[in-house]
C-alpha cells in the first residue's frame, strides 16, 4: 500500500497561478509592442530585446549568486518588467543604458526588497525614472513615429505632445496656437505621436486592458478612478480656461496615462489589495498625474505619481480593510 | 427563473465534479466488525454505558450524552461489544470507541421497520426536541453540532425561519442530492417536524441550481405544505456555510462572533431533517446515513447508506476497489473534508463521504512567494484577509490576527484554493485561530 | 578687538546663567524617583530579554526583584533561568539577600521517534508548523505522542540551542541552552522538558512519552517505552515511577548509576556523556551504535540496540 | 579595551555612517565627490577631537544636569572655529560644503561620542576615540562620495576618467540614499562574515 | 565618577557661565582672528569673477544700481585701465531658474557688447542645467561678442537666437533672463 498524503483542508487548487497571471499581462501587452514596432521599427525591437535579454539575466545571476534562493527565472515576472521597462523607453536609447536600465529594475528595485512580491515601487517605473534622472538628455529625445510600412527613414526626434504644451505654455502660448503642432484624437488613439514606445498608441493599450479585465488579470477599480480623477481635474481646469489648460482627452490620449493606468498602477504587488484602497490608489495617482502635469517641472508625471502612491499602499491596506461579514466591533468567541 | 439568490461576498465555483449524482443509493451490508467512537459530535464526548462482553440490538443505547453539547450513541450492529478501547478515528488520533463483534442483525423492537410513510405529526414540541435528543442526532452536514441544541433557542432569542441546507456546495459529494431525490417526502416531513418543534411558520429549502432535477422534486413535493419554500441558489462555493445559506436565503447577516440565532434563523441538513424524521415518525435513532465514496479514478462512484461503525476499507470495496494510484483519501469533500491516515477509520455520524484522490490531483503545488494580488481577499466569503491572518499567524503576531477577526474565518478553504502561488493559507489561519482561541480562553478565565 | 570679546563674553555667558538657573529649576520640579538598585540588577541581568522568567524583558524582571526584595523581603519563584545560579546570586547579593543555589538546567527531547525508529506511514504536506500538525493528525509514524519534526521548537529558541537532525528528524539541543524554557512551552506534544544538567552533563532519562500500552506504542515505534516496569524494579533509588505505562526518572534522585539503561528491553531510556562502556560478555550480541545522535558541542546519545523485543506487560 | 581597538573601532565594526548610521544629513548632502566627503569628514573629525578632548578634561567638574547644554556649548564652539577658519583659507571648500558645516553641530556622531564616551572615560581613550571615529566618519564620507562621483560623473577627486557625466542621479539626492543604502548593505556582509 | 560634581544650584550656574564664557572667549578670538582673511578671500573671489568678463583693468568702481519694480538692485563694476573706462561688469540674477535664484556677473563692453559671463551661483541640476558653466559645457560661450542690437536674448524655441542647452530649456532661459536684466539696465543707464 502506497503512502497516503496527509494535510489541511481545501485539497484542491484552483488553476490559477503566478505564471499564468505573469503570462497573461505579457500576452495582453502584445498590442502595445505590435504598435511600437510598427512605428519605431527595428530599434523597437532591438529595445525589447535587449530589455528582455537584460532582465532575465539580471534576475538569473542575482537569485543564484546573490540571494541564492530557488530559481523562479521561468514564472514571467521578470519578462513582464523587461516588457514594460522597454515600453516606457524611446526606441532610440543606447544600449548599455537599456542594461542599466534591466540592472535597476531587477536589482535594485525588486532584488534589494527580497524579489517577486516584496518590492515597494513598480521596478519598471524605479528603472524608468532612473534613468530619466540619469540621463536626462537621452530619455527626453523621442523619435518621431514614422510607419513602418514607410520605410526606414532617417530617425527624427521631436518633443512629445505633452512637451510641446508644456513648452508652449510656459512660454505664454494658448492651447490654439499650439494646436497646430499637436496631434489629433484619431492620430493620438492610434499612436502617430511621439513619445515612449509604449505611449503611442491608446487603442492597443486599451485592447490590453480589456483582455486583462477579461482574464481577471486585473479589476477595473485602479485604472477607471485614476482616468477618471485626471479626466475631471483637467475638466474643470479646461473648462474654466480652455486657452491655457489642454482638455480631458488631450490629457487621456497622450503620454503614459493609459500605460500607466493599464499596465503600471495595476501591478498587484505595488498597489492596495483591496477595492476602495485601489479606488483612492486610482484617485491618488490621477491626481498627482495632473498636478506635476499642469504645474510640475516635468511635463509628465504619471510615473512619478504611481511611484508616490506606490510609497503610500502599505497606509492604504492599513486604512482600507474589506467589508467584514457581519461586522460588529469587538470579536466574541463562539463555541 | 430570473436572477438566483446567492450570498454577497467572495465565493468561488471550484469544479462540481460530482461524479455519483446519478448513482441511487445502495444500502451496505453490515459489518463484520463495527468500530464506534465516542466523540462523534461537536463538544463533549459520550459516556459508554455497556461494557465488554455486553449483547447488544441495532438501535440500543450505547453511550450516553457527556454534557450539555453532546449526544447519544445507538448500537448501529447487534452482537457482543468485543472491547472498548482506543482506535483510530477521523481525527488521525487514537480516541476512544466501542467495538463490536457482529452477530446476525437484529434490531430492537421499538423501531417501526415498516415501509409506510408516516405524515402526521402527533407529539408536542417539547416532545418533538426529547425525541430528537435521544436519537442522538446531530447535524449530518459534517459539522456534527447536536440537533437538539439548535432546536432550543436561548431565553429571550425566538427563531424565525427554519432554512434546511441542501445546498451541498462541496465538488463530488451527492449524498444529499440523492437523499433529496429518493427521500425527498421523509426530508419535507421531516422538515414539517422541526418546524413545529421551533414553532416557526416559514422554512425555506435552499438547493443550488446545479441540482435542477432536485429542485423540481421538492418544489413538487412541497406544494402539499404551507410555508415551505424551496429556494434555488446560484452556484457559488461555500453557500453551504450556514452564515453564508442565510444571507442567500433571507439576505440577513449573522453578527461576527455569534449564533443563527442571533438574526432569527436555525440551519438543518437535509439530512438531518431525514434523520429527524425517522427519529420522531418510526422511532429509529440515527445510526446509519448516507455516504459517497467517489473520486475520479473510482471505477463505481455510488452513493451508500452505511451503518455508524463501518470501516471506510468496506465502502471503498464496495465502490469497486481502491485505485492504485491513490495519493489521498478524504473523509468529507475536497474543500473541507479531512485527509485520513488508515482505511480503517470507521463511518461516523458527521461523514458526508469519502473522497479518494490521485497522487497528481492530491499533491500541493509548490509554494511561492505572495505578489499580493488580493485574490484571497476577493474570495473571502466572510471579508477577511487571508494573506494578512495567515501572516500574522505565521509570524506569531496572534494580537494582529485576533484584531483583524481571524475567529470569523469558517475554514472554508476558498482563499486557499484560489492562491496563484499555492501559499497554505488556511494552514496557517487555521494555527492563528487555534492560538487565539487558546489565548481568548485563558483570557475569559482570568 | 577687544570690544567683541567682551560684547561675546557677556552675551554667551549670560545667556548660559539663565538657562541654568531655569534647568535647575525644571529639574527639581520634574523629579522622577527610581530605585537605583533596578539598574544595578538589570546590569548583572544576561540581557537576552528571552522572557523565560515569566516577564517581558530582563527590565522587567529587574524591576520585579527589587520590588520583592522591598515588600516580601526574598525572591521567591524569581528565576532568571538563563543566568542560572550565578546571576541569581549576583541578583541577591546586590538586593542584600541571601539566595538558595540551584542546580543548573537543560532542554531534553523525550523522543527517539527518528525516520528509522518510527518510519513515517503517511506523508504530511502543507505548513511547517507543529501546532497545526498536532491538530490534524497523529504524526507520520502514526504515534500521538512523537515529535512531528516541524521544527517549532527550533523557531522559538532564542540561543541557537536546538537544531533538527535532517536524518533523524528530531530535534537536538546543544551546550548553548539556558533552559529558558521557550521550547517547552512551544512543543504541542510536552516532549520537551527542562532537566539538571548533572555532573559533568551526565544525565540519564527516558526518551518517549508515550502513554499507551506496550503493543500499540511499539507498533509506531521501535524505542517506545512499554511501560514493562524493568526499570522500576532495577532502580534501588526510588528515582523511575511508571504510570500509564509509561516510565519517569526523577532528576533528582538518580544517581546517573545507568543500570537502568541496561534492563530497558526497547532502548527508551538514554543516558548522556558517559563514557562508552566495555562490551560485556554475557549478552549475546553486542550490537554496533544503533542510533547515535550527535550535536555540535558535546552531547551524544548511546542507545543499545534492543536485544529484547517482547512486551513484557498486556 | 586598548587603544588599539579603541582606535579602529571607527572604521568598520562600530563606523558612524556604515553601522551606526548616525550623522546621515551632512553624509548624504555634501558628498557629490570625494573631495567633498573628505573635507566634510576632516572637519567633523576636528570637531570630534577636540569636543571629546574638552568634554573628557572637564567631564568630572560638570554637574549632571547641565551635562548636556556644556557639551553642546563646547561642540558648537569648535564648528565656529572650523567654519570661521575654513572660511578665511580654504574658501573654495567651504562654498562647497557651505551650510553643512554649521550643521556638524547637530551631527549626533559628535555629540554622541561626547556623551557615550568622552565623558566616561579618560582624556587619552578620548582623544584616541574622537580620532578614530572621526577619520571612520571621514572614510565612510570620502567612499560614498567616490562612489557617487565615480557613478554619477565619471570622474574620481575630480580626474575625469570619461568625458561628460554618467548616470547623473547619483550626483543628486536621491542617488545619495541609493549608493549609501548599498554601501551599507556591502559593510553589513563584511562586519558578518 | 565618584568625583563628579553634584547638580546644586551654585553648581550648576557657575558651570554653566564658565563654559559660556571659555567658549565665547575662544570664538572672539578665533574671530579676531580670521576676519582678516575671510575680507580678503571673499574680494579675491569677486575680482576673479570680474576679471573674467572684463578684459584687464586696473581699477574698480562699485556703484548699485536700483531697478524699481521691487526687483533687486544689480552691482556695476566699473572698471578701468589708465583712467580709462573699459567696461562695466554687471552682477546679475534671475529667479526662474530650475531650482530658483541664479547669478551671473555679465562684463560688457562700452558700445554695448556682451564680452564674457560667468556664473556666481546657481542651484541648478547637475548634469543638466549646471552646463552654463563654462567647465562643463560651450553654452555660455556663444554670448561672447554678441550685442543685443542684432542678437536677440532667448532661446530658440521662443524665437530668439541663442542654442539652449539639450534638455535644460528652463536653465537656458533663465541664463538669457539674467543676462537681457542686465543687458537691458546697461541701455537703460548709457542713454541717460
Amino acid at each position: 500500500m502506497s503512502k497516503f498524503t496527509i494535510s489541511g483542508s481545501p485539497h484542491i487548487q484552483g488553476d490559477e497561478s503566478t505564471k499564468k497571471i505573469m503570462y497573461g499581462v505579457v500576452i495582453a501587452m502584445v498590442p502595445t509592442m505590435l504598435f511600437s514596432i510598427y512605428f519605431f521599427g527595428l530599434d523597437a525591437i532591438r529595445v525589447f530585446l535587449i530589455a528582455i535579454a537584460a532582465s532575465l539575466f539580471f534576475e538569473w545571476i542575482i537569485q543564484k549568486y546573490l540571494i541564492k534562493g530557488p530559481l523562479t527565472i521561468n514564472d514571467g515576472s521578470a519578462l513582464v518588467t523587461a516588457i514594460l521597462l522597454a515600453l516606457n523607453l524611446p526606441s532610440n536609447l543606447p544600449i548599455w543604458m537599456i542594461i542599466i536600465g534591466a540592472l535597476v529594475a531587477i536589482g535594485m528595485a525588486k532584488m534589494s526588497f527580497g524579489g517577486l512580491g516584496k518590492n515597494v515601487f513598480n521596478p519598471a517605473l524605479v528603472a524608468r525614472v532612473f534613468l530619466l534622472v540619469s540621463f536626462p538628455v537621452e530619455m527626453t529625445s523621442w523619435p518621431k513615429p514614422s510607419p513602418i510600412t514607410d520605410g526606414l527613414a532617417d530617425v527624427i526626434t521631436g518633443p512629445t505632445p505633452l512637451g510641446i504644451v508644456k513648452e508652449g505654455l510656459g512660454a505664454n502660448k494658448t492651447m490654439s496656437e499650439l494646436a497646430p503642432e499637436l496631434p489629433s484624437y484619431t492620430q493620438g488613439l492610434m499612436g502617430e505621436m511621439g513619445g515612449s514606445m509604449g505611449e503611442v498608441s491608446a487603442l492597443a493599450l486599451l485592447l490590453g486592458g480589456v483582455y486583462m479585465l477579461w482574464k481577471k488579470i486585473i479589476t477595473w477599480h485602479i485604472p477607471v478612478s485614476m482616468l477618471l480623477t485626471v479626466a475631471i481635474f483637467s475638466g474643470i481646469f479646461w473648462g474654466v480656461d480652455p486657452e491655457h489648460y489642454a482638455d480631458p482627452i488631450f490629457h487621456m490620449l497622450t503620454g503614459g496615462m493609459l500605460l500607466g493606468a493599464i499596465f503600471m498602477a495595476t501591478d498587484m504587488v505595488t498597489s492596495p489589495m483591496t477595492k476602495g484602497g485601489q479606488l483612492i490608489f486610482g484617485f491618488g495617482v490621477g491626481l498627482l498625474t495632473i498636478l506635476i502635469r499642469m504645474w510640475g517641472a516635468y511635463p509628465e508625471g504619471v510615473s512619478f505619481a504611481i511611484l508616490i502612491m506606490n510609497a503610500t499602499v502599505p497606509l492604504i491596506n492599513r486604512g482600507f480593510k474589506p467589508r467584514r461579514f457581519g461586522a460588529k466591533p469587538g470579536v466574541v468567541l463562539t463555541k | 427563473m430570473g436572477i438566483l439568490r446567492t450570498f454577497a461576498l467572495g465565493g468561488i465555483h471550484p469544479a462540481e465534479n460530482k461524479l455519483s449524482s446519478n448513482a441511487p443509493i445502495e444500502t451496505l451490508p453490515v459489518p463484520k466488525q463495527a468500530i464506534i467512537p465516542l466523540g462523534q459530535n461537536l463538544g463533549a464526548p459520550s459516556k459508554a454505558i455497556v461494557k465488554k462482553g455486553d449483547e447488544v440490538k441495532v438501535g440500543q443505547l450505547l453511550a450516553e450524552a457527556g454534557g450539555f453539547i453532546s449526544t447519544n450513541i445507538h448500537s448501529p450492529v447487534s452482537g457482543k461489544v468485543f472491547k472498548i478501547d482506543n482506535a483510530i478515528d477521523g481525527s488521525g488520533y487514537k480516541r476512544p470507541c466501542i467495538i463490536i463483534n457482529v452477530e446476525g442483525d437484529i434490531w430492537d423492537e421499538s423501531i417501526d421497520t415498516s415501509p409506510d410513510i408516516i405524515s402526521e405529526i402527533v407529539l408536542s414540541p417539547k416532545e418533538i426536541i426529547e425525541k430528537i435528543k435521544n436519537s442522538g442526532i446531530v447535524g449530518l452536514g459534517g459539522a456534527t453540532f447536536p440537533t437538539y441544541v439548535k432546536l432550543m433557542p436561548p431565553p429571550g432569542k425566538t427563531a424565525e425561519f427554519l432554512i434546511i441546507n441542501g445546498v451541498e456546495c462541496e465538488p463530488y459529494l451527492t449524498s444529499d442530492h440523492r437523499m433529496m431525490l429518493e427521500k425527498g417526502q421523509e426530508i419535507i416531513i421531516g422538515t414539517r417536524i422541526l418546524m413545529e418543534a421551533l414553532n416557526v411558520k416559514k422554512a425555506f429549502i435552499g438547493i443550488e441550481n446545479n441540482k435542477p432535477d432536485a429542485i423540481r422534486h421538492m418544489t413538487e413535493l412541497a406544494k402539499a405544505y404551507d410555508g415551505i419554500e424551496i429556494q434555488a441558489l446560484k452556484v457559488q462555493y461555500p453557500q453551504g456555510g450556514e452564515k453564508q445559506l442565510i444571507k442567500a436565503s433571507v439576505n440577513r447577516e449573522v453578527p461576527s462572533g455569534k449564533l443563527p440565532i442571533e438574526v432569527g434563523c436555525v440551519v438543518q441538513n437535509v439530512g438531518t431533517a431525514f434523520a429527524v424524521y425517522e427519529a420522531v415518525q418510526k422511532n429509529k435513532p440515527l445510526f446509519e446515513r448516507v455516504v459517497t465514496v467517489t473520486g475520479k479514478a473510482v471505477k463505481k462512484p455510488s452513493n451508500f447508506l452505511a451503518r455508524i461503525g463501518t470501516p471506510i476499507s468496506q465502502l471503498i470495496e464496495a465502490a469497486e476497489g481502491l485505485p492504485e494510484n491513490t495519493g489521498k483519501i478524504i473523509g468529507g469533500g475536497p474543500m473541507m473534508g479531512k485527509a485520513l491516515t488508515s482505511l480503517e477509520i470507521p463511518v461516523v455520524k458527521g461523514s458526508s463521504g469519502i473522497l479518494i484522490m490521485e497522487k497528481e490531483e492530491s499533491s500541493r503545488s509548490i509554494e511561492g512567494p505572495c505578489i499580493r494580488c488580493s485574490k484571497c481577499t476577493y474570495v473571502c466569503p466572510m471579508g477577511l484577509e487571508p494573506f494578512l491572518l495567515s501572516k500574522a499567524a505565521k509570524l506569531a503576531n496572534y494580537e494582529m490576527a485576533e484584531s483583524e477577526s481571524i475567529m470569523d474565518c469558517i475554514e472554508c478553504g476558498s482563499c486557499q484554493y484560489g492562491c496563484p502561488a499555492a501559499i497554505p493559507l488556511l494552514d496557517y489561519l487555521r494555527l492563528g485561530k487555534l492560538k487565539v482561541g487558546q489565548i481568548m480562553r485563558k483570557r475569559s478565565q482570568n | 578687538m577687544d570690544n567683541i570679546i567682551i560684547i561675546a563674553i557677556s552675551a554667551l555667558g549670560g545667556l548660559g546663567l539663565i538657562m541654568a538657573i531655569i534647568l535647575y529649576f525644571i529639574a527639581n520640579k520634574f523629579k522622577v524617583f527610581e530605585d537605583p538598585k533596578i539598574d544595578e540588577v538589570e546590569e548583572a541581568l544576561p540581557s537576552a530579554n528571552c522572557g523565560g522568567c515569566g516577564f517581558p524583558g530582563c527590565r522587567a524582571y529587574a524591576e520585579a526583584t527589587v520590588k520583592s526584595a522591598k515588600e516580601h523581603g526574598h525572591l521567591e519563584g524569581l528565576n532568571c533561568p538563563v543566568g542560572g545560579n550565578d546571576v541569581s546570586q549576583a541578583v541577591g547579593k546586590i538586593l542584600g539577600l541571601e539566595v538558595e543555589a540551584t542546580a543548573p538546567m537543560i532542554a531534553v527531547i523525550r523522543c527517539n521517534g527518528s525516520h528509522a525508529n518510527s518510519p513515517g506511514k503517511v506523508v504530511y504536506e502543507g505548513a511547517t508548523s507543529c501546532a497545526f500538525a498536532h491538530a490534524l493528525y497523529a504524526g507520520e509514524g502514526g504515534c500521538m505522542h512523537s515529535c512531528l519534526g516541524l521544527a517549532d521548537c527550533v523557531d522559538s529558541c532564542d540561543f541557537d540551542a536546538i537544531h533538527m537532525n535532517p536524518e533523524t528528524g528530531l530535534p537536538e539541543v546543544n551546550d548553548k541552552c539556558t533552559a529558558c524554557g521557550a521550547c517547552v512551552i512551544a512543543c504541542p506534544r510536552d516532549i520537551i522538558e527542562l532537566r539538571k544538567r548533572g555532573p559533568k552533563d551526565k544525565r540519564i532519562f527516558v526518551s518517549c512519552i508515550n502513554q499507551e500500552k506496550g503493543a500499540p506504542a511499539k507498533k509506531n515505534c521501535a524505542t517506545a517505552c512499554i511501560g514493562c516496569s524493568l526499570c522500576f524494579k532495577e532502580c534501588k533509588f526510588d528515582a523511575i515511577t511508571i504510570t500509564s505505562f509509561l516510565a519517569y526518572i526523577d532528576f533528582e534522585k538518580c544517581t546517573l548509576c545507568r543500570k537502568c539503561v541496561d534492563v530497558c528491553p526497547t532502548s527508551a531510556i538514554h543516558e548522556i556523556n558517559f563514557k562508552p562502556r566495555k562490551p560485556r560478555p554475557e549478552k549475546p550480541v553486542e550490537s554496533p551504535i544503533k542510533a547515535e545522535i550527535q550535536s555540535n558541542n558535546t552531547e551524544k546519545v548511546v542507545a543499545e540496540n534492543t536485544v529484547d523485543n517482547k512486551d513484557n506487560k498486556e | 579595551m586598548s587603544q588599539i581597538k579603541n582606535f579602529t573601532k571607527g572604521f568598520i565594526k562600530e563606523n558612524p555612517v556604515f553601522v551606526l548610521l548616525l550623522g546621515l544629513c551632512p553624509t548624504l548632502g555634501v558628498t557629490t565627490s570625494a573631495i567633498n566627503g573628505l573635507g566634510m569628514g576632516l572637519a567633523t573629525t576636528f570637531v570630534l577631537v577636540g569636543s571629546n578632548l574638552v568634554v573628557s578634561v572637564v567631564r568630572n567638574v560638570i554637574p549632571d544636569k547641565v551635562r548636556i547644554p556644556s557639551f553642546i556649548l563646547i561642540i558648537a564652539s569648535f564648528v565656529t572655529i572650523v567654519e570661521l577658519v575654513m572660511q578665511a583659507y580654504l574658501p573654495g571648500l567651504f562654498d562647497a560644503l557651505g551650510l553643512f558645516i554649521p550643521l556638524i553641530v547637530v551631527n549626533c556622531i559628535v555629540l554622541g561620542r561626547a556623551e557615550a564616551f568622552a565623558s566616561k572615560n579618560n582624556i587619552g581613550s578620548s582623544l584616541i576615540d574622537g580620532l578614530g571615529m572621526g577619520l571612520g566618519f571621514s572614510f565612510a564620507l570620502t567612499l560614498l562620495g567616490a562612489v557617487r562621483e565615480l557613478l554619477g560623473a565619471g570622474a574620481i577627486f575630480g580626474f575625469n576618467l570619461i568625458d561628460g557625466d554618467l548616470m547623473l542621479v547619483f550626483i543628486l539626492a536621491p542617488g545619495a540614499f541609493i549608493a549609501l543604502g548599498y554601501l551599507v548593505a556591502i559593510i553589513n556582509k563584511f562586519n558578518k562574515a | 565618577m565618584a568625583s563628579k560634581r553634584e547638580s546644586n544650584f551654585i553648581n550648576m550656574v557657575i558651570t554653566l557661565f564658565l563654559v559660556s564664557a571659555v567658549a565665547a572667549l575662544a570664538l572672539g578670538g578665533v574671530y579676531t582672528v580670521t576676519k582678516e582673511p575671510i575680507a580678503l578671500a571673499k574680494k579675491k573671489k569677486l575680482e576673479a569673477a570680474i576679471k573674467t568678463v572684463l578684459p584687464e583693468f586696473d581699477s574698480i568702481k562699485t556703484v548699485k544700481i536700483a531697478l524699481g519694480d521691487g526687483q533687486d538692485s544689480l552691482v556695476y563694476y566699473i572698471a578701468s585701465k589708465n583712467d580709462h573706462v573699459i567696461g562695466t561688469a554687471i552682477k546679475t540674477y534671475t529667479m526662474k531658474g530650475f531650482s530658483g535664484k541664479i547669478e551671473l556677473m555679465v562684463g560688457m563692453l562700452q558700445d554695448g557688447t556682451i564680452n564674457n559671463t560667468a556664473v556666481v551661483s546657481h542651484k541648478e541640476t547637475p548634469g543638466l542645467g549646471d552646463k552654463m558653466d563654462v567647465a562643463k559645457s560651450d553654452f555660455p560661450l556663444q554670448f561672447m561678442g554678441k550685442n543685443t542690437v542684432n542678437y536677440e536674448l532667448k532661446v530658440n524655441k521662443d524665437g530668439g537666437d541663442v542654442d539652449a542647452i539639450t534638455a535644460a530649456t528652463i536653465s537656458s532661459r533663465a541664463f538669457c533672463d539674467a543676462v537681457k536684466r542686465a543687458t537691458d539696465s546697461f541701455e537703460k543707464d548709457k542713454g541717460e
